[in-house]
C-alpha cells in the first residue's frame, strides 16, 4: 500500500486573473480524517473540485494509491472510489430524496428499484440518527435536511474517499454529533474523509491531521494532535482571533417590534407560523433558536413582507405594518432583513458586486435622480461598502457570484447594515463563515444594538445565540415554545424546548 | 432591343397548380415567340410590390402578378412606371392595369350541373384554401348549376387554411365525404393531391376546375375544366409584344381556347352530356350567364 | 346536429381526430425527450419536414415504405445531431439554432426533392402503409373503427409513447434525462454525463419526429410536397407545454387538437353561415382555455434551454 | 481595446458569414449558376444600390421592432413568442382608425393610427401577462397560440367586414393617402417606420443602461426572489414588459400598414413576429445590435429577392442559404466565450482604473 491514499502535487488553477489555487501540495494518508480549514475564499472548495473532476487544473497532478490519475470529470472521480458532498449542494429539486440518491449509481442495472433503494436508504439514515422520508421531492426539504440529504447520497455510495465540503454548517448539534460518530465508524473502516469546515472544535474532534490554507496556498499541515484550536485559527486569519466576541453593557430602550398572534402558512400551504408571539426593543438582541424548519425562516420572511400571513399583527414603533409593501418596510420602517439563502434571496448573483449594494434602493437617491442611475453614486456607495466590511474581490464590476460565500454574505450585510435600520433581522448569519468573518460578523451585528437597533437573530448554532443575545426564543413547529433571558438560557434548557420537550411559559 | 416578360409568382412553380400553369404559359411564350422571360417564386406578399417595380426598373415591358392579391400593388406599379405593362391574373379591373380573368361562374355552373345530376346523395362539397373573390364565383356558379341539375341536397364550402396542405386537405375531403358529399371540388394548389386521393380512396367523384383531373386520376374524375391559364398567360404575353394588349379586363369565357371543358367521365350519360352541351352553347352565345 | 349522434359519423369522426394527431404527437413526444434533458427544441418543425422527405426518398428509391421509415428516421436524427452539435456543444442559443435549422431544412428539401423528384414530384404514389383492421377489436362500436383500423404507424405512435413513458419514470437512465433537465451540475456531479444525455435525446428526439413526417408521406398522402410539415412542428410545441413535458400529457394534448381541428372542418360544414375563421381558431383557443382550466402550475424543465458549462458558475 | 474586442467580435460574424456562403455556393452551382456573380448580385442588391437600399429599409423595420419586442421581455425574463400575433391586431387597429375616423388632418391621423396600433399590440399582449402574472400560465405558449387566433382574426376581418368590395383577394380598402407615412428615400418604399424603430431602440438601450427601470427589469429576469426581497412588484414588470413589447410589435404592423401596404392584407406579416426572435439572439438581447442584426436579416432577404430575380437561381436555394448563414452566424456568436473572457479581463482592467480614480480621497 501507498504511503498516502491521495496525494495532490503542484495544482494550480486559475480563474481569470485570480489564482484560486496556487502550487498547492496535499498528501492525505489512507484511513484518516484530514481537515482542511481557510478562510472565505481561500480555494478550498475549488482544490476539491479539482480533486472530484468538476475543474481542470492549470498545472499539476493526483496520485491516488500513488498512481497518477486524471479525471475528466465527477464520473471518473467516483468510478476511482472518490465523492463529495458540495458546499453548495448539487441536488435536483423535483426529484424525491431517493431518486437523488441512487441519480448516477450504476449498480442497480437498467430498471430503477426505489423501493428496494428507499429501504437500503431509510436503514442508512437510521445509523446516523438521521430522520428522512425517501419520497418527498427535494426542493420541498428546508435546508438543513437536503444537507442530509448531500450527505446521505455520499454514504450510500460507499465510496473509498469520502470529500466532505462543510458538511455540518446547517445541521442542529446533535445531528453534527450523529455525523461525527459516523465519520469514526467509516474511518474505522478504512476509508479516508476530507473534511472541511470553519468550526475548529469539529477538527479538534475528528479529524487526524490538519491542512490550512490561505489566498489559494497551503501555508501549514499538522498533526491535531500537535496543535489546538487558538493556534489554528491564528494560523489560518493570520491574527489573533477574539473567541468570544463580548457583549458591551447598553441600554435596553422601547419597543421595536411587537408580533401578535402571528400565523402564516408555508409554500406547502401547511401551518409554519402558529400564533407566534414576541416583542424585541431597541438595543436588544433577541434569538430566535430551534432546529432548522420550525417556522423560523417563515417568521422572518412575515415580518419583511416577503409572506403574506394568516392571521395575527406586527407593529413596528407602535404603528401597524400589515398594509405595507416590502419596500415601505425596508425604508419608512426600516426593517433590515439579511436572509438565510443569500445566493437565492439576498443576491442577484450574475451582477456586479456595484449593483448588489444598492439593490433595496435602487431608485432612492442618491443611486437615482429623475429616474436615472447615477453611477458616480452607486460607485462610491459600493467602494466604501466593500472597504467597511474587508469584502476581498477584484472590481466592483465584478459578478458576485465569482466571490466565495464568505464574502457574498459580507456583502448582503454591509449593504443592510448601511442603512442604520430600526429593526435588523438576520437568519444564519455565520453560515458557512470562517472564525475570523464570524468575529467579524457578530461584532457588527452587535454594533447594531448599540447604535440602539432591535435585532432579531434567528440561528440554528446555540453557542452563537448564547454570545450574543440578551433573550433567546425557542421555535418548534411554528410556535415559540419558551423565551429564557440570557442569564437563565443554557444549551441544555434550549436543547429541551427545540424538541418541544417543555414548554416554558 | 428584345421583348422580355417576367412573371411574379406567389406560389411554387413546382404546385400542380396555379402556379404552375402561369409558370408553363411563361415557357410556351419563351418558346414560341422566341422571348426573354423571367420569374420570381414563391414571392411573399410582402415583397409583390418590389418584386413587380424591380422587374419593370430592369426594363421588362410586361410583368405578370399571379393572383389577385397582386392587384393593390400592380396599380401602383404601373403609375409608376409608365413603359411597362402590368397585367393581373384574377385581378379586379383596376385603372391602368390589365385583367385577364375568366368567366368563373360559367366554369363554377357546368361542373355543378354535371355534378347534380350525378350525384347519389344529393350533396356536393366545395374545398378551398382560402375565401378569395375567383373562387367564391366558381362556388356561386356551381351551387346554381347544382340546383338547376334538380339535386335534392347541399352544397358546402370547407376552407382548410392552406393552398399546400395535402394532408389537412386529404382530411377536409373524408369529412365532406362522411357528411354524404360524393362530388367535391377543390380549388387548392398542392392540396388538390390530397382531395384526389380522398376521393379514390372513398370511391366518390371530383370536378376539377384549373387542370384537368382527368389525365392525372381518371378514375375519380367526373369532368374538369381547363382553366389554361397557361395559354392564357402566353396569349396576353403574345398581345402584349404585337401591342395589342390594352390596359384594361380581359374576360375568358368557357369554350374558348384559353378555358374549356376538359375530360368528362365515361360513366356520364349521353343525355346528361347533351344537357351540358346545350348549356355549353348558350353560355357561348351569350343567351345564359349564370 | 343529428349527425352527430350517427354511430358511423361519429366514429369517422374519431378516426379523423386520430390521424390528425399522430403527426402531431410524434412530434410532441420528440419534444418532451429533448426538452426533459434541456434541450429546447424548436426545431421540431424542421424534423417533421426532414423525416417526410426522408421518407419520399428512402420509399422512392427503394419502392418500400420501411425503407422509407429508415431513411425518414435517420434524416430526422440528422437534423437532431446538428441540434445537439450547436446546442449542447458549441452553446448556440438553442432557439436562434432551432430556427436556423427549420429554415435549412425548409430550402433544402425543396431543393432536393425538386433534384430527386423532378418534375413527377406531385403526381408520384409512392409505397406506404394501408389501414389494417385488427380482427374483432375493429368490430367494437366506435372505436373500433376509429381507434382499431389504423395502419401501422398509428400503433407504432401508441407504442413509442408507452416506451418513452417507462424510460422516463422506470429506468435509470429516464431518471438521468430528467436530472440533467432540471439541474446539469448536479447530475454532472453525480457521475452523469450531461452532454452525452443530451446529445442521446436530442437525436433520438430528431428520429421520433421524423416519424411524424414518416407518417404524413407514407401513411397519409403517398407523396412529398414541399412545406408539408405546414407548422405541425409549431403546435408540437405548444402540446408539449399543455402536456407538461410528460409523454402521456403531450399525446393528450396532441389528441384534444386533433379533436377540435376535426371538429372544426365538421362545424364549417355544419355551419355554413358562420365565417370560417371562427371554426379556425377552435383548436388555439381550445388550448388556451385548457391551460387556464388545468389546475397547478407547469413547470418546465429548470435547466431549458441553458448551456452547461462546468466551471461556470 | 474594448472597441478592438467588439470589433473582434464583429468581424467574427462576418467569417461566419464567409464561410456559409461558401458552402451555400456549392448548391448554386449545383443549379448551373455561377456562385460569385450570384453573391456579387446579393451584395450588391441589399446594401448599394438605391432601390435595394430601399428594400433593405422597408424590410428591417418590422425585424427591428419585433426584435425589440422580444428582447425587451426576455430581460425580465419572459419569452415573447407572440410578436407576430400582436403585429396583426396592431395593423388592424391602425387600419381601422385610418378607414374609419375620417377628417382629422394628416399628420394626426398618422399619429392617431400609430397610437392605435400600439395599443392593439399591448391589449393583444395584455392577454399572456395576465394569464402568466395571475394563473401562471406558461407565456410560450399563451402567445404561440394567440398568434394564430389573430391571424385568423384578421382573416376573418378582412375577408367580411373590412374587405373591399368586389377585391379579388382578403384585403381592406385602401388607407387615405394623408395617413401614408412619409417616405425617406424619394419614390421608394422606404418610409419612416425605420428611423421611429431605430429611435426606439436608441432609447430602449438608453433605459437598460442607465435608468432604474433597466435595473429593476433585469434583476426581475435575473432572481425574481431576489427582486421580490428588492422590493420589486414582479407582476407590475412582467405586465409592463409585455404591455411595451406589444406596443412595439403593433407599430412593426402598423408601419406595414402605413408605411408601404397602404391596406391590411390576410396573413400579411408572414413571420415578422418569428423573425424577431432570431434578430434578439443574433443581437444577444441588445437593443443597439438588434438594429444591426435587423438590417443584416433584411439585407440578406432583399438581396436574397433581387439575387433570384437578376441571376435566376431558385429561391429554394436562396432559403437554404439563409438558414446556413443563420447558423452559422449563431455559432460564431456562441465561440465567443473565448473572446469575452477577453473582453471581461479588459472590462475588469478598466474597471480597476475606475475604482482607483474614484476611490474615497481618506
Ligand atoms: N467558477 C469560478 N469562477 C470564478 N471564480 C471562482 C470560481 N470558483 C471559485 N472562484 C474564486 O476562487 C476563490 C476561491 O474560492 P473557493 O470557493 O475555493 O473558496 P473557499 O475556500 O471554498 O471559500 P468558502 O469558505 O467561502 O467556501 C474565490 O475568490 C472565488 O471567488
Ligand atoms: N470603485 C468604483 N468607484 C466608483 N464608481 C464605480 C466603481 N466601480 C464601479 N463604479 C461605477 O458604478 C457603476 C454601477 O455599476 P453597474 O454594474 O451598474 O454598471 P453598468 O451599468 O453595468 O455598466 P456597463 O454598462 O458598463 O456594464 C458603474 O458603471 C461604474 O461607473
Ligand atoms: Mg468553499
Ligand atoms: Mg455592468
Amino acid at each position: 500500500m501507498a504511503e498516502y491514499k491521495l496525494s495532490l502535487e503542484g495544482i494550480t488553477k486559475t480563474f481569470g486573473q485570480l489564482k484560486a489555487n496556487d502550487d498547492v501540495n496535499l498528501h492525505i494518508r489512507p484511513g484518516s480524517v484530514h481537515a482542511i480549514l481557510g478562510e472565505n475564499g481561500a480555494g478550498k472548495s475549488t482544490l476539491m473540485n479539482v480533486l472530484f473532476g468538476l475543474y481542470k487544473p492549470d498545472t499539476g497532478r493526483i496520485l491516488l494509491d500513488g498512481k497518477e490519475v486524471s479525471f475528466a470529470s465527477p464520473r471518473h472521480a467516483l468510478e476511482a472510489g472518490i465523492g463529495m458532498v458540495h458546499q453548495h449542494f448539487k441536488l435536483v429539486g423535483p426529484l424525491t430524496v431517493i431518486e437523488n440518491v441512487v441519480l448516477g449509481s450504476r449498480d442497480d442495472g437498467a430498471i430503477l428499484n426505489l423501493a428496494q433503494a428507499s429501504r437500503k436508504l431509510v436503514d442508512l439514515a437510521d445509523r446516523f440518527g438521521f430522520e428522512i422520508d425517501p419520497d418527498v421531492p427535494v426542493s420541498k426539504l428546508p435546508v438543513g435536511m437536503q444537507q442530509r440529504v448531500e450527505i446521505l447520497k455520499l454514504l450510500y455510495r460507499e465510496v473509498d474517499v469520502l470529500i466532505l465540503d462543510e458538511p455540518t454548517s446547517v445541521l442542529t448539534p446533535s445531528e453534527t454529533r450523529g455525523l461525527i460518530l459516523q465519520l469514526d465508524q467509516i474511518r474505522k473502516a478504512g476509508k479516508t474523509i476530507i473534511f472541511i469546515t470553519h468550526k475548529l472544535d469539529e477538527v479538534m474532534e475528528v479529524s487526524d491531521r490538519v491542512t490550512i490554507m490561505r489566498h489559494g496556498r497551503c501555508v501549514e499541515e499538522i498533526d491535531t494532535a500537535e496543535t489546538d484550536a487558538r493556534s489554528l485559527a491564528t494560523a489560518m486569519v493570520g491574527r489573533q482571533v477574539v473567541f468570544q466576541v463580548s457583549r458591551t453593557k447598553h441600554d435596553i430602550g422601547d419597543t421595536v417590534l411587537s408580533v401578535d398572534g402571528l400565523s402564516a402558512r408555508n409554500e406547502r400551504g401547511l401551518m409554519a407560523l402558529d400564533g407566534v408571539s414576541l416583542e424585541v426593543r431597541a438595543g436588544e438582541v433577541f434569538g430566535i433558536a430551534g432546529v432548522d424548519g420550525n417556522g423560523q425562516a417563515e417568521l422572518a420572511e412575515v415580518i419583511t413582507g416577503l409572506r403574506p400571513k394568516d392571521a395575527g399583527d406586527i407593529h413596528v414603533d407602535g404603528r401597524s405594518i400589515a398594509d405595507a409593501s416590502v419596500a415601505q418596510r425596508s425604508r419608512e420602517f426600516g426593517i433590515a432583513y439579511v436572509p438565510e439563502d443569500r445566493q437565492r434571496d439576498g443576491l442577484v448573483l450574475s451582477e456586479t458586486i456595484a449593483r448588489n449594494t444598492i439593490l433595496r434602493r435602487y431608485n432612492c437617491a442618491p443611486f437615482q435622480h429623475y429616474g436615472l442611475m447615477d453611477r458616480k453614486a452607486i460607485g462610491s456607495h459600493a467602494a466604501r461598502l466593500v472597504k467597511a466590511f474587508d469584502v476581498r474581490f477584484q472590481s466592483l464590476q465584478q459578478i458576485v457570484a465569482d466571490l466565495s460565500g464568505g464574502n457574498q454574505q459580507k456583502i448582503i450585510l454591509a449593504r443592510e447594515i448601511d442603512t442604520e435600520p430600526k429593526l435588523l433581522i438576520v437568519a444564519q448569519p455565520t453560515k458557512g463563515l470562517d472564525v475570523g468573518a464570524i468575529e467579524f460578523v457578530q461584532k457588527q451585528i452587535l454594533g447594531q444594538a448599540e447604535r440602539g437597533a432591535a435585532v432579531l437573530y434567528i440561528s440554528t448554532e446555540l453557542e452563537h445565540l448564547l454570545h450574543v443575545c440578551d433573550r433567546v426564543g425557542v421555535m418548534f413547529r411554528g410556535r415559540i415554545t419558551g423565551t429564557l433571558s440570557a442569564a437563565e438560557a443554557t444549551p441544555e434548557k434550549i436543547g429541551l424546548l427545540m424538541g418541544g420537550v417543555a414548554e416554558v411559559a | 432591343s428584345e421583348f422580355k416578360a417576367a412573371a411574379v409568382l406567389p406560389g411554387s412553380i413546382t404546385d400542380q397548380a396555379f402556379n404552375q400553369v402561369v409558370y408553363e404559359g411563361l415557357m410556351k411564350a419563351k418558346a414560341d415567340l422566341g422571348i426573354e422571360v423571367a420569374f420570381s417564386e414563391k414571392v411573399k406578399q410582402a415583397d409583390q410590390a418590389e418584386a413587380m417595380s424591380d422587374y419593370a426598373r430592369r426594363g421588362y415591358p410586361v410583368v405578370i402578378g399571379a393572383g389577385g392579391e397582386f392587384t393593390a400593388a400592380a396599380t401602383r406599379v404601373s403609375r409608376q412606371f409608365d413603359d411597362t405593362l402590368v397585367v393581373v391574373i384574377n385581378g379586379s379591373p383596376t385603372e391602368n392595369v390589365a385583367t385577364i380573368n375568366y368567366n368563373n361562374p360559367q366554369f363554377g355552373y357546368i361542373l355543378g350541373f354535371i355534378g347534380g345530376k350525378m350525384s347519389k346523395t344529393g350533396n356536393g362539397g366545395l374545398i378551398a384554401g382560402q375565401e378569395i373573390k375567383a373562387f367564391v364565383d366558381i362556388a356561386e356558379g356551381f351551387r346554381k348549376g347544382w340546383k338547376d341539375a334538380g339535386a335534392s341536397g347541399e352544397v358546402t364550402i370547407t376552407y382548410t387554411d392552406d393552398w399546400d396542405d395535402v394532408a389537412k386537405a386529404k382530411e377536409a375531403t373524408l369529412n365532406l365525404i362522411n357528411q354524404g358529399a360524393d362530388v367535391v371540388l377543390p380549388y387548392l394548389d398542392n392540396g388538390i393531391v390530397g382531395v384526389v386521393q380522398a376521393a379514390e380512396e372513398k370511391d366518390i367523384w371530383v370536378t376539377g376546375v384549373i387542370t384537368d383531373l382527368g389525365k392525372s386520376s381518371p378514375k375519380a374524375n367526373l369532368a374538369s375544366t381547363v382553366l389554361d391559364f397557361a395559354s392564357a398567360t402566353a396569349t396576353a404575353i403574345a398581345m402584349a409584344k404585337d401591342g395589342k394588349l390594352e390596359r384594361a379586363d380581359f374576360r375568358f369565357n368557357l369554350g374558348s381556347p384559353e378555358g374549356h371543358m376538359g375530360t368528362i367521365s365515361e360513366a356520364v350519360p349521353a343525355d346528361v352530356r347533351a344537357e351540358a352541351d346545350a348549356l355549353i352553347e348558350k353560355m357561348k352565345a351569350g343567351t345564359f350567364q349564370p | 346536429m343529428e349527425s352527430f349522434f350517427n354511430l358511423n359519423l361519429l366514429s369517422d369522426f374519431l378516426s379523423t381526430s386520430l390521424r390528425l394527431s399522430v403527426p402531431l404527437a410524434f412530434a410532441a413526444l420528440a419534444g418532451v425527450l429533448s426538452e426533459r434533458s434541456g434541450v429546447f427544441n424548436i426545431a421540431l418543425e424542421g424534423k417533421l419536414l426532414a423525416g417526410a422527405f426522408g421518407a419520399a426518398v428512402g420509399a422512392f428509391m427503394f419502392n418500400d415504405p420501411f425503407a422509407g421509415i429508415a431513411v425518414g428516421m435517420l434524416f430526422g436524427a440528422l437534423a437532431g445531431t446538428c441540434l445537439a452539435v450547436l446546442g449542447v456543444t458549441f452553446g448556440v442559443n438553442q432557439i436562434v439554432a432551432g430556427i436556423a435549422i427549420n429554415i435549412f431544412v425548409l430550402g433544402i428539401t425543396a431543393f432536393l426533392s425538386r433534384v430527386v423528384f423532378g418534375a413527377q414530384a406531385n403526381t408520384l404514389r409512392l409505397p406506404g402503409f394501408l389501414r389494417f383492421e385488427m380482427p374483432y377489436l375493429s368490430e367494437i362500436p366506435l372505436i373500433g373503427p376509429a381507434i382499431f383500423s389504423q395502419d401501422l404507424l398509428v400503433y407504432v405512435m401508441i407504442v413509442c409513447v408507452v416506451l418513452v413513458h417507462l424510460f422516463f419514470y422506470r429506468t435509470r437512465w429516464g431518471l438521468q434525462v430528467r436530472a440533467v433537465g432540471e439541474n446539469p451540475s448536479a447530475a454532472d456531479s453525480a457521475g452523469v454525463s450531461v452532454a452525452g444525455v443530451r446529445y442521446g435525446c436530442v437525436i433520438a428526439a430528431g428520429a421520433i419526429a421524423a416519424l411524424g413526417g414518416c407518417y404524413l408521406v407514407l401513411s397519409q398522402v403517398f407523396l412529398f410536397s414541399e412545406h408539408m410539415s405546414a407548422g405541425k412542428g409549431f403546435i408540437a410545441l405548444a402540446a408539449v407545454i399543455l402536456g407538461r413535458w410528460t409523454p402521456v400529457g403531450a399525446l393528450l394534448a396532441c389528441l384534444l387538437f386533433g379533436f377540435f381541428d376535426a371538429l372544426q372542418l365538421r362545424l364549417q360544414f355544419n355551419y355554413q353561415e358562420v365565417p370560417h375563421e371562427f371554426f379556425q381558431m377552435l383548436p388555439y383557443l381550445i388550448s388556451i382555455l385548457a391551460l387556464v382550466g388545468l389546475v397547478g402550475k407547469p413547470t418546465p424543465p429548470a435547466a431549458i434551454g441553458k448551456f452547461y458549462r462546468r466551471e461556470a458558475r | 481595446m474594448q472597441r478592438f474586442v467588439n470589433s473582434l467580435i464583429f468581424f467574427k460574424s462576418v467569417f461566419a458569414v464567409l464561410a456559409a456562403l461558401i458552402v451555400g455556393s456549392g448548391l448554386i452551382a449545383m443549379t448551373g449558376k455561377n456562385p460569385i456573380e450570384a453573391y456579387a448580385t446579393l451584395f450588391h442588391g441589399a446594401f448599394l444600390d438605391y432601390w435595394g437600399i430601399a428594400s433593405t429599409l422597408v424590410k428591417t423595420t418590422p425585424l427591428l421592432l419585433a426584435g425589440l419586442a422580444v428582447i425587451l421581455p426576455l430581460r425580465a425574463g419572459l419569452f415573447n413568442i407572440g410578436a407576430e400575433g400582436q403585429i396583426y391586431i396592431g395593423a388592424l387597429f391602425a387600419t381601422a382608425v385610418a378607414l374609419y375616423v375620417p377628417g382629422i388632418p394628416g399628420p394626426l391621423h398618422i399619429l392617431l393610427c400609430t397610437l392605435a396600433g400600439a395599443v392593439g399590440g399591448a391589449l393583444w399582449a395584455l392577454i399572456p401577462a395576465l394569464l402568466k402574472t395571475y394563473r401562471n400560465i406558461n407565456e410560450i405558449i399563451v402567445t404561440l397560440l394567440l398568434n394564430f387566433v389573430a391571424l385568423h382574426l384578421v382573416s376573418f376581418v378582412v375577408s367580411g367586414p373590412m374587405m373591399e368590395k368586389g377585391a379579388p383577394y382578403p384585403y381592406s380598402e385602401e388607407i387615405p393617402t394623408g395617413v401614408f407615412l412619409p417616405k425617406i428615400l424619394p419614390s421608394t418604399d422606404a418610409h419612416m417606420g425605420v428611423l421611429v424603430g431605430l429611435a426606439l431602440a436608441l432609447i430602449m438601450f438608453f433605459v437598460f443602461r442607465n435608468s432604474w427601470v433597466g435595473f429593476s427589469l433585469q434583476t426581475v429576469g435575473n432572481n425574481p426572489r431576489a427582486a421580490l426581497y428588492a422590493g420589486m412588484s414582479v407582476r407590475r414588470h412582467i405586465i409592463i414588459s409585455f404591455l411595451v413589447a406589444g406596443a412595439l410589435a403593433g407599430l412593426a404592423g402598423t408601419f406595414e400598414v402605413l408605411g408601404h401596404r397602404y391596406r391590411l392584407f390576410h396573413a400579411f406579416s408572414q413571420g415578422y413576429g418569428y423573425d424577431g426572435i432570431v434578430v434578439a439572439f443574433l443581437a444577444n438581447l441588445h437593443p443597439l445590435y438588434a438594429v444591426l442584426s435587423a438590417v443584416f436579416i433584411a439585407g440578406l432577404r432583399s438581396g436574397a429577392n433581387i439575387m433570384q430575380r437578376a441571376v435566376g437561381i431558385e429561391t429554394t436555394v436562396v432559403e437554404a442559404i439563409q438558414g446556413l448563414v443563420i447558423l452559422f452566424v449563431a455559432v460564431s456568436l456562441a465561440v465567443r466565450y473565448r473572446a469575452s473572457a477577453f473582453a471581461g479581463a479588459m472590462r475588469r482592467r478598466q474597471a480597476l482604473d475606475n475604482d482607483l480614480a474614484s476611490e474615497p480621497e481618506s
